[in-house]
């Protein structure tokens, strides 16, 4: 009889590049990825949670997860923006360029951004 | 064949240590996830990134021929089974020559007929879908059962057996469709014998600004060769010894 | 959304097969699959994100991510395509041997490139 291998039982796996503070109070899933460019910064707040897969990449400017707010998994934000103290982003919500006022809920699979250039494909059928 | 397949674990509802049973004419490839009691038969393809795990909802059954693509997930509530073919119970039946494409989700209590096709990132949960069906892409089917050779449109929720019984049958235009897939498919299975071999795989790293650095080596690599013991898996260890495993040959 | 979900990878590589170039200065989350069929390659531009669990499968041609872009956890990209330039791809996205503009924001969720039979609602019941 011989121990089954052992099955990582938590992938701490997160990956960061440039300018990315996080605070000893948030706590960040396995799989994120948190990718400042050259000039821009992300800051992650106290008690700030941030879901598996969820992807910041901030350029021309900071992302800044304020205190508490929760982003759920699959999350991507681009750009700059501010997500306010408490607020809730629903999972797989897509946000470009913006910010999110304080204690806010946004349901899961939203888009929010610069809708002059989006595609929405309907019944399956995309472009 | 290196193929990376673990008994369930102990779990308080059941301290079975199952193991898969794979056919030998199966490829179930290493980089996938195979857990349990779950019967293989002959000429399946298992492919990558795949999770198969009768570790809660057991046993399953993979039928002759079948094919499993990337990124698919098999896994089974606790309780709730569907009699398979042999009229055994399963948590997941899955017939033959079906093609469970990438991303699909099949969640046990589960029936798939044999010649179904389940479309990209689809879910089957609580249902039995007859005999050669076609379900496309993005859909959910769910609490219903499903008629022999009906098709199911990309993107459709089929959550009531009224509206399981509204669907259109299968037409030949929806079989090539399906058919094209399982081609792409067939062209990938070469690129997975080719992964057993080291001197085949050779990703290449390359700074495209700057040429003078030439090429090199990527950091990425098969995960068939990066199994070695880290501090998180020494800490696993010792949990699970304090807790009366024992290790022994 | 009635999707599956974003799944955790239990492996932290990447599995690449087949000809497949990642640039340096790329992003690539772990449990990836990147496969590039026999005559059909796989390349990733500069800056690129690729997040956790995506599947890009090259097939009869080349999948090519350009320079910035960002594909969401466990997109999926069959075929041949290319997404242009600091294009955003929202997680659990389809792609099915169709290209994407540059700057473009693709919700999470879309199915893109399907071509196969829509049922017309019949009644405004639908199916």
């Amino acid at each position: 009889m011989h121990l089954p291998p052992v099955q990582p039982v938590s992938l701490s796996e997160i990956y960061v590049s440039g300018d990315v503070i996080i605070h000893d109070s948030a706590v960040v899933a396995p799989g994120t990825i948190l990718q400042a460019a050259p000039n821009s910064r992300i800051i992650i707040g106290p008690g700030a949670c941030i879901g598996m897969g969820v992807i910041l990449n901030a350029c021309q400017g900071a992302i800044e997860i304020e205190t508490g707010a929760v982003l759920g998994s699959g999350v991507l934000m681009i750009g700059a923006g501010k997500i306010g103290k408490n607020a809730c982003i629903g999972s797989l919500t897509t946000i470009y360029n913006r910010s999110v006022e304080p204690m806010v809920i946004i349901s899961a699979g939203s888009l929010i951004g610069d809708s002059s250039r989006q595609i929405n494909p309907v019944n399956g059928n995309g472009i | 064949m290196a193929v990376r397949t673990i008994a369930a674990p102990p779990t308080p509802w059941s301290r079975n240590l199952a193991e898969p049973q794979i056919d030998e004419s199966a490829y179930v490839h290493s980089f996938s996830n195979l857990i349990g009691d779950v019967t293989v038969r002959p000429n399946v393809l298992i492919a990558p990134g795949t999770s198969i795990r009768a570790d809660e909802g057991t046993p399953f059954y993979i039928g002759e021929s079948t094919n499993i693509q990337d990124g698919v997930v098999i896994h089974g509530l606790e309780k709730g089974r569907v009699v398979g073919d042999d009229s055994k119970e399963y948590s997941v039946w899955i017939g033959k020559e079906v093609c469970i494409t990438h991303m699909a989700l099949i969640h046990g209590p589960a029936y798939i007929g044999d010649e179904c096709f389940i479309g990209f990132r689809s879910t089957v949960f609580n249902a039995r879908v007859g005999r050669g069906c076609i379900i496309m892409m993005h859909a959910l089917i769910q609490d219903v059962e499903i008629p022999p050779g009906k098709y199911v449109p990309s993107g459709a929720v089929i959550t009531n057996q009224q509206q399981a019984d509204r669907l259109p049958d299968v037409n030949q235009s929806d079989r090539t469709f399906a058919d094209h897939v399982v081609e792409i498919n067939e062209a990938l299975r070469a690129g997975y014998r080719c992964a057993e071999d080291s001197a085949c795989i050779n990703p290449i790293r390359e700074n495209l600004n700057d040429v003078k650095e030439g090429i090199k080596e990527t950091q990425y690599k098969n995960s068939v060769e990066t199994m070695s013991v880290n501090l998180d898996i020494r800490s696993s260890v010792r949990n699970l010894l304090s807790q009366g495993c024992t290790i022994s040959a």
